[in-house]
């Protein structure tokens, strides 16, 4: 399975995951009201049936979600978190409210087009061979109207290979699931410890990776956690189950 | 008819894609008033609901093609099915194509926020768009072709209406603005909502 | 002209073959009384001498035909090598047919990163390259034609110019087309040249 194709029953969407995402950068469906923790757990109870995790998709997963989740907080530009957003508020607006202006000129301009060839239906053009008379050519008529520098040009483009892209900006290779598996692993090998300790100084995608991993463990019995109150410090506890061998976890 | 509008139209019978004007003034050995005026006697002969064909200038030259009137007709002579009408997503993709070409397909997916993968290689099977060389990161760039023109009935790419037609009105703009303001409020005044 | 005349020319416009009476009949939706007086009525319209198409019973049944006075002027229209500019595909996969032949499809389609289908299509319907046998694995191989050697103005193939001026690495000693499909996995393995 991909995670596109992963099935979602929300209360205001049934259907696969990249249909969702599609509606909502079309605008068909308003991202505010769609409550993504419902996502996480369609997505969990996936993973539930298949008792096993796939890292490739888990972290393609996440990725998406995250990009979700960004994308969500901007649009509530809450404020007594301005300082985690890469931009400021009317900023993230500005630039949001540019794509969806150049994604619905294009959509306005696809109806146009579909209606041009809704019109044109009905007008058929010839297509038949040519009389046979007509289709002998004759080779001394043919002069030189290419220019073989075309052909050399054409081969060392072909010889051309692309420099490497830098893509470490890109958030997708940045961490797994595995790596922080084996880091939460490591840590509860000296004991207890907290959430905020697994995750200090990471970025957010970490943060969500982590978590993901956690909810891994929990699953497995290979950890427990407790939560006072909501927003509070989350207490990590080893669990019952030993560690299974890391080589076979992954 | 003339002599001349009588060989124009056995050219265009006879021709596989839509003449330019020149062209056909060079093989008629015509020059283009000539050629202008012979083409007027045919626009005549052809006048919209005169005959079964009529005259199309698309794709930057002429052509004949059949009134929809035979349409039904032919389908059960020729049992050739209609053209499938594009799907919303092979659509915006030969939309974006059609004003931005050439463009890549990273460029396309940016624009529509999904893959652009299989409407791109389901209009390129169509004939409607082809490769145009390669971005500077060896992306495949993409124009619209001739058999497009023809298609969707338009004489040249400049025939389509300015993309700014298709801009949303200030109106609109500002109700979307103000929408995506609205969410932040709401937010602000329920923390919870998240 | 009547309706159904109208669209039995639309009909015979578009068949590439004589059609028998009774397919227009049937294809038109009328009986055969009434397809008789609708040939008649395009009999007339298309008297000897008045339109540069003409109505003609053969075997097979009824088919417009060009009249013979369009002759020459559609042989210096028609019978000539179509040379249009080539696209960017039709480029690169001609000159890796020139370079290498005889090359296979999977060849080509390895060097280039994509599919040649519709380019070797075009290539060959054009007359540029041609089949010359099968590779070991069945697959048919390419080599350029001699209207190929006229349009580029070459007396033989070795008068091709020597890639040297246009290659990134001049100092790489491999052959040529191990350097070729080398660059093409490369370009094929890097997604940011997707």
């Amino acid at each position: 399975m991909t995670v596109a194709s992963l099935d979602l029953d929300l209360d205001v969407f049934s259907g696969p995951f990249d249909l969702l995402l599609t509606l909502v950068l079309r605008e068909e469906i308003d991202l505010l009201e769609v409550q993504l923790a419902e996502i996480v757990i369609a997505y969990l109870d996936h993973l539930e049936q298949r008792d096993e995790l796939d890292l490739e998709v888990a972290t393609e997963f996440l990725v998406l979600i995250a990009a979700l989740l960004e994308l969500k907080s901007r649009l509530m530009l809450p404020r007594e978190e301005e300082e985690l957003l890469d931009f400021e508020p009317g900023e993230a607006a500005e630039e949001l409210l540019a794509r969806m202006l150049e994604a619905r000129r294009y959509r306005r301009a696809a109806e146009h087009l579909s209606a041009r060839l809704a019109g044109e239906e009905g007008i058929r053009y010839r297509s038949a061979p040519l009389p046979p008379a007509l289709r002998r050519t004759n080779l001394a008529d043919a002069g030189a109207v290419y220019a073989p520098a075309r052909l050399g040009r054409a081969i060392g483009d072909l010889l051309r290979v692309p420099p490497r892209l830098n893509l470490e900006h890109l958030t997708s290779a940045r961490v797994t699931v595995a790596e922080r598996l084996t880091h939460l692993r490591s840590l509860l090998r000296r004991g207890a410890c907290t959430f905020d300790e697994a995750v200090r100084g990471a970025d957010r995608v970490t943060v969500a990776v982590t978590l993901f991993a956690l909810l891994e463990m929990y699953k497995q019995g290979e950890a427990t956690w407790t939560q006072p109150a909501p927003f509070g410090e989350i207490a990590i506890r080893p669990g019952a189950s030993p560690p299974r061998h890391e080589a076979a976890a992954l | 008819m003339s002599e001349l509008a009588r060989i124009v139209e056995a050219l265009l019978f006879l021709s596989p894609d839509p003449v330019a004007p020149s062209d056909l003034a060079q093989a008629a050995g015509c020059d283009d008033d000539e050629l202008a005026a012979a083409l007027a006697e045919l626009d005549r002969e052809y006048a919209p609901g005169a005959r079964g064909l009529q005259l199309k200038r698309v794709a930057g030259g002429v052509a004949l093609a059949t009134d929809p009137l035979a349409e039904e007709a032919a389908r059960r002579l020729l049992a050739k099915p209609r053209t499938p009408p594009l799907t919303p997503a092979q659509a915006e993709t030969l939309a974006i194509v059609a004003y931005l070409q050439p463009v890549s397909r990273p460029e396309i997916t940016r624009i529509r926020g999904v893959a652009a993968e299989s409407a791109t290689a389901t209009l390129e099977e169509r004939g409607f768009i082809e490769e145009a060389g390669r971005s500077q990161f060896g992306a495949i760039l993409y124009r619209t072709t001739d058999l497009f023109l023809r298609l969707f009935g338009l004489d040249s790419i400049k025939a389509l209406p300015s993309v700014v037609e298709w801009d949303p009105t200030p109106d609109e703009e500002a109700e979307l603005r103000d929408r995506l303001l609205r969410a932040g409020e709401q937010r602000a005044a329920d923390p919870s909502a998240a």
